[in-house]
């Protein structure tokens, strides 16, 4: 079974906790005492290890702040930008 | 006496709030007022600020493009209107979410740490209030502390009045750090 | 840093169409979500050079500044008449109404059944949020029974103003369209099953079929005043119950 | 009377209820969004009718039919949604229905913005719409004449079976002021002899603009309206001058404009120069007469807008060679300053 | 002369409510037909003094002539708006709003369903003859398939402007209405008919039950270029096929 | 060329198919109906589109799509229909996008009645829909103008990116003449830097009047707009005059009116009595300069027009008190009277 | 069975013939070569005695130009204006 | 030359379509034209009339509010009309449809019997025909009644060319019979 890994930038989070419900994971947590520059908390992950790169955090982001790598055998296909869902 | 305020920050903070307050105590003490908020761009995601005016005599416009005060809440906020505090004039600063001071030189200027104040008071949301009390005691003229904080109970809506504690510890904070 | 053996490949990351902007709306907002579905289906479609948008008045006013393809400004309500103008003189491009419940169902509701009707071969993407965002918070035509907005303060009365009207049913009666599905964007199901309904509704243009509208249940957290997450859960405990989802028609 | 602090799109709802209007129809649209829902929230508790149209041109309509049944019925829009109201206005004005139509204008053309302007000028006074009608054009200033006006709407409507416009601007219904509400007029006046109610014990009412037979009906309908417009011209209007007698200059304005001049007014009397402000309340009827008057031997007058001139055009054909007219004007929801009014009028003393 | 045992008795007359003065309808037109059922139901209901009839703008743009009611004139559309505005006032007239399908399926289509939405308690009298008679004889939403109209002058053509619209079936989809039905004054059983149900029409109002609708073919030979007879006899060969006649809500 | 007999709306329908029009969206209305009518014979077979929109309103706003997709896009109606698409002619004219609409007025206010008239004239040249903008206004007075205007329409539409209103009234629509078609211009307009099309190789085109940020966004847009009305009151006036060099009175009318001048004036000089005739072609922008230099010395101005006096204040503007303006209208769709106009002058002459 | 008569008003006779094809009697034209003063041919009756007053005729016509008279035994119900059917 | 013509009838009488036929063929003829329908009332059940103006010169106003000849075709039009013809101007009406003479004692007046001219040249619907025969005859110098005859193909639609025939004994029955 591959493993995966989010990418949250947090200065595009508005911090509306979508991402947090739909991880079926549940290692999404909204930030507690730190803030964007925007002055919202922010999406983190506190274990990547567990993620699976089941891209339901990234797709359901209103704002685009989510990017979803999978980790493949290095032989895999170029890593190019791909949008899917 | 005539004193034109600006109140201006991201919408959630309170501005608009802060500016009305201003007003109903000030009217309290006999004084003529007007407020005009800038109701943003029809659309989501922008700033909130607005204009207040209060004075002895009749207000002819109520437009206030040189404040005599001016009270800023976030960054873009500050880069924004600095720029329109009259010579001489105030501007307080929300130093708990502004990373850089202020560049004028000809103004007063007043950093207050409104989200740590409002957040010992109850919570962070009370800092237009921080900012209120500090703007009272620098300008003292525009109403009395007691004043405002006999208007919190008409000024703010039924659904927020719980917060009123928080608000009055607020406002006492921002007065006594000023 | 990702173990040696193993490469880090991009799964999902921004549709290229999408610019790399922050947007406007409020946090949780569904549009946001809808534009990157729309995005995505652009470039899967590779349509991106014969598309043409219609932005209507609603919070999504400024969608052509977040999707890079020509776009075009329509009054409030008229987005289905703008779209039938451009098609009429472009009828080898993908043009999309993109409207809201208060643009599409109320002041628009003569040009959506007539663009409708006459089968133009156009995708509309009606966002239907129950409430009027941009104006912050008014009654929709679909607002539910009961639901408290700026102007149903008490609550939407169904013997005063009537019941939400369903926009998918109301289309299904019509003979031209070929495309008519009704979808939410409050999970990741949902979000997965919308971008296949507009999928088709593009392809539909791009193979000149015709019609095509797609309802997406859509969250307003702002205006419906609940935080994000209790509003993808309204939308399926309170939505989806007075509108069903699924497909009324595919030819 | 108690003194208030309201915002002026309240002002406007709270004054029309005092006014006795228990319809109201209409559609949201920034900046007037206080009002609707200001009456979505009163009007029930006074028995009254809020009622959310589905678009301009139905709540328009739907004044026609509650105005035609005798009511006292407003609406509100801003300048888009105005300009949609337009075809409904002039059946109202063809079939001499009284109703009062706000505009909180907005920035335009087309979609603009939200900002208060005064761009409807022209719509609103010349007639947006078509045939020949006018509307009766009221200019507030602020809340408490914002309110005062209202009740005043309702009966010049009433009175002349008229469509009465309150013309604002986005600032203006934005705005929040202390004021004291107004009284009702307690004038009244009878509607049964045209008001549809069913035609009991009397023949049919019927309410139409329409004149088809014989040929020069429709030229007599004109014809009954026009001399009602002269009457309103002679009866109605309104303005106010301030430190305009001994003034060598004269600054125009109407609105948040004069408010802005009367500021301005007060700092060129402060640098020495003697200014003083005309006001127009009632944009129709034009007070053409008066600042004829008050402009007589004026150097100059200078009319304020925030339009790209539109005023100004019945300023000059007020006072025509009399006295040199000047403009100035801001575009797109911008409002002037005092400083480039100052600075404008000082230009002319040099 | 009858026979001297035998005496006349008038069985069919004139509705007192119908005025004593010929019309401006063509021949054969059903306007005129239409007109004469509505009086003789606000006879029979004894309700003139409390019946308020909006006229729309159309070949009836003068029912209130006709009809001795207190009456008054819509903007061409929007006899649904203001029949909402007289009824909002008058909550215990009985008003009624008569439109032609230029009228109430064109130019009115947003304010058609919406007061049917809104379940206004008014009853709209739809007169149903697939073209613009006032104006000349245009296409109307309802001119059928292949119909030759002045602005469908190689007939109408499904694939460029779509098929009719059907007026019942979309306002069913609504759920506030009371009453739907479509008719025709084609036949005397059809006129029968369209007698009840304008009958059912009226009393739910006087009843305050709510909304009714009822559509009815008719004949305009003027427009479609036909003697009244053929006119007549295309209604139940070509109309009803696309336009079924029955009840569709009676609640 | 081929002199034919035709319509004046008719002729209309031709021209802008000589003009390259190949899109015209409409709805019916009287007296304007045998231009869609006629536009949808002729469209199809030069593989153009003819589509009658569900409402005015539905129409002015598929004129907009079309005309931001680059095409050459027509819509006409009357009074009360034009009513309704001020909102979309704002949207146009603030998305700088080029059309030309036809208003064949008739009798108003309201439902009115279908007799020819004057009284759009406001709503056309002032700016019925709201905000600060202007619409090149022309108003032919034959078939053959009608004609040869239209021609002419487009270009201006397209040159400016402005909307041009072809005004005539219903007894010009309806009335038939001996024309010769006029040939296209020839003139070639690259749209390719604004017009939708698909962003080919090139940045995304937007069409939009909405200017939200920076604040003064909506200002500058409108500064740009105002600066094109000056360039276009610069070039484009169009006026004839007749008689008018030696004349004493002066006569000023547009359209039918100033026909029934022109035969007015030839009664008058048969008469003895030296008048003269002044027809601006181009209502917006008014020929201001021209009139005040034909108007120089004269003893009076008649402006006649079929409405309540709406020209008038544009003539009067025009020349301020230079010369005295009098003025005679005909209202509800009645025409003015050789007699009355002759009997009018002669009493200035006694 | 009741007999009946048809009152025709020439003058407010369209000609539209409706009444003729309704009548299921057949026993109603048009006027050949007479027109009324609106210059138009008009319906008549040209054998009463066969009329059943079944009011098909008058039920049609869209001009109330017809009224039907039911004749019926001397001491029936007064002989007021009814509408029916 | 100039001659103000008016016709006037109810719809359905071919009273507009005469007045073509009269502009086209006094354009053939070098004559200056004009064509000013009244367009009804926008309902139905309407009268119908034309005014057609044709000049030696260019026409200035084309409206014709004191015509030199006048057509009358059924009797409303008679009554509303004969007024405006100007003294001394011509009045041709349709004898066949209306039962009253004119009341004019100050213009030529001529009675046609239209209908039955036309009847018997084919269809009663060729009156229109026969009152511009008529009226050929008493102004020759509108055109020539070959110039009207020759313009019947282009005039009528084509639904109605098999009546030129008709037409054109209607016209010659019209211009012999005044
Ligand atoms: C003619 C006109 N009427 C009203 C408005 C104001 N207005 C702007 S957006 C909007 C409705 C927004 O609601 P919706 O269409 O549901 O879209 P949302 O904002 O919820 O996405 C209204 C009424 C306008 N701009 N123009
Ligand atoms: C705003 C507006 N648009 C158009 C018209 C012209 N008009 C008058 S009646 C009519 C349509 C008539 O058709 P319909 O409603 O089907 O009624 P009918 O005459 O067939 O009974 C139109 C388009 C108008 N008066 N007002
Ligand atoms: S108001 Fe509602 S629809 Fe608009 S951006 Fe905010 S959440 Fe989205
Ligand atoms: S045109 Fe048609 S609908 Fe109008 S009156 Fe004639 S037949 Fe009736
Ligand atoms: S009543 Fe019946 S039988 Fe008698 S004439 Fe009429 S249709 Fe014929
Ligand atoms: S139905 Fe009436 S109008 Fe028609 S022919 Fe018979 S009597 Fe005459």
């Amino acid at each position: 079974m591959s493993r995966g890994r989010p990418e949250l930038d947090r200065e595009r989070c508005k911090g509306c906790t979508l991402c947090v419900s739909a991880c079926p994971e549940k290692i999404l947590v909204m930030s507690r005492d730190q803030f964007n520059r925007q002055g919202v908390p922010f999406a983190v992950c506190f274990d990547e290890s567990r993620c699976t790169a089941c891209m339901s955090c990234a797709i359901i982001c209103p704002d685009m702040a989510i990017r979803i790598f999978r980790l493949t055998a290095a032989a895999s296909e170029p890593n190019v930008a791909a949008s899917d869902g | 006496m005539y004193e034109g305020l600006f109140f201006a920050g991201f919408g959630g903070q309170g501005i608009i709030l802060a500016g009305k307050i201003v007003c109903l105590a000030a009217m309290g003490e006999g004084k003529h007022v007007s407020h005009i908020p800038s109701y943003g761009a029809e659309m989501r995601g922008g700033t909130a600020n607005c204009s207040v005016v209060v004075s002895d005599d009749e207000i002819a416009s109520p437009l206030v493009p040189r404040p005599s005060a001016c009270i800023v809440m976030n960054k873009p906020s500050l880069l924004k209107f600095q720029s329109i505090v009259q010579v001489g004039g105030l501007l307080l600063w929300n130093e708990s979410l502004i990373d850089l001071a202020p560049s004028r030189t000809d103004i007063e200027t007043l950093a207050v740490k409104a989200n740590e104040i409002a957040e010992a008071a109850g919570s962070y949301k009370a800092a237009n209030m921080v900012m209120l009390g500090a703007l009272l005691k620098r300008k003292p003229d525009i109403a009395s502390l007691e004043a405002v904080i006999g208007v919190l109970g008409v000024a703010v809506s039924v659904r927020h009045r719980e917060l009123n504690d928080i608000n009055r510890k607020a406002l006492t904070g921002g007065y006594e750090r000023a | 840093m990702p173990v040696e053996t193993l490469q880090e490949k991009l799964v999902y990351g921004r549709p290229q169409v999408l610019a790399d902007v922050p947007n406007h709306y409020c946090p949780g907002c569904g549009h946001g979500i809808i534009h990157k579905l729309l995005a995505q289906c652009i470039d899967e479609l590779g349509i991106q050079q014969t598309t043409i948008l219609v932005a209507p008045v609603g919070c999504s006013v400024l969608a052509y500044n977040y999707i890079k393809v020509d776009g075009c400004e329509a009054a409030h309500g008229r987005a289905p008449a703008v779209a039938t103008g451009i098609k009429r003189v472009h009828p080898e491009a993908t043009v999309i109404a993109y409207q809201g419940d208060g643009d599409l169902l109320a002041i628009g509701t003569a040009e959506t059944i007539h663009a409708a009707n006459r089968g133009e071969k156009i995708t509309v993407i009606f966002v239907n949020n129950a409430i009027y965002g941009m104006t912050g918070g008014q009654m929709a035509p679909t607002t539910l029974q009961a639901q408290k907005t700026k102007t149903s303060p008490y609550g939407r009365n169904p013997a005063d103003v009537g019941y939400p009207i369903r926009a998918c049913e109301l289309i299904n009666t019509l003979d031209a369209p070929v495309f008519i599905e009704r979808c939410a964007v409050s999970s990741v199901k949902g979000i997965l099953k919308t971008k296949r309904a507009i999928m088709k509704g593009l392809r539909n243009q791009v193979e000149k079929k015709g019609y095509s509208f797609i309802e997406i249940l859509s969250m307003c957290p702002t205006g419906w005043g609940m935080e994000p997450r209790e509003a993808a859960a309204w939308v399926d405990s309170d939505m989806t119950p007075v509108f069903p989802l699924g497909n009324l028609r595919d030819r | 009377m108690a003194v208030t602090l309201m915002k002026g799109n309240e002002a406007i709802g709270e004054a029309a209820i005092i006014a006795g209007c228990r319809h109201y129809f209409g559609y949201p649209i920034t900046p007037q969004n206080e009002l609707p829902a200001y009456m979505s929230m009163r009007l029930p508790k006074v028995g009254g009718t809020f009622l959310q149209a589905e678009s301009e041109v139905a709540a328009i309509n739907m004044v026609l039919g509650a105005s035609a049944a005798g009511a006292r019925v407003m609406t509100s829009s801003s300048s888009p949604g105005v300009s949609l109201k337009m075809e409904g206005i002039s059946y109202l004005s063809g079939a001499e229905l009284p109703a009062v139509v706000v505009n909180m204008m907005r920035g335009g053309p087309g979609l603009g913005n939200i900002a208060g302007a005064q761009g409807d000028y022209f719509q609103a006074v010349k007639g947006g719409g078509h045939g020949d009608y006018h509307c009766i054009v009221l200019a507030p200033n602020g809340v408490q004449e914002l309110a005062d006006l209202t009740v005043k709407a309702f009966d010049l409507a009433d009175q002349y079976r008229i469509v009465v416009i309150i013309l604002g601007d986005g600032f203006i219904g934005q705005m929040s002021e202390p004021i004291t509400l107004p009284a009702p007029s307690g004038r009244v006046f009878d509607k049964s002899a045209w008001m549809l109610s069913g035609a009991t014990g009397r023949d049919p009412h019927v309410i139409a603009s329409m004149r088809l037979a014989p040929d020069d009906a429709l030229a007599h309908l004109n014809a009954r309206l026009q001399d009602k417009y002269r009457v309103i011209e002679k009866a109605e209007c309104m303005w106010e001058k301030s430190q305009a007698d001994d003034a060598e200059f004269l600054l125009v304005g109407f609105g948040l404009s004069a408010r802005i001049c009367r500021s301005s007014v007060s700092a060129l009397r402060k640098a020495g120069v003697r200014a003083g402000l005309f006001r127009p309340i009632t944009l129709w009827p034009f007070p053409s007469g008066e600042l004829a008057r008050a402009a007589a031997g004026k150097k100059k007058i200078l009319v304020v807008e925030m339009n790209a001139g539109q005023m100004v055009e019945d300023v000059r054909l007020s006072v025509l060679s009399s006295v040199p007219v000047d403009f100035l004007g801001t575009l797109g929801g911008v409002t002037p300053s005092v400083d480039e009014i100052v600075e404008r009028v000082r230009s002319y003393a040099r």
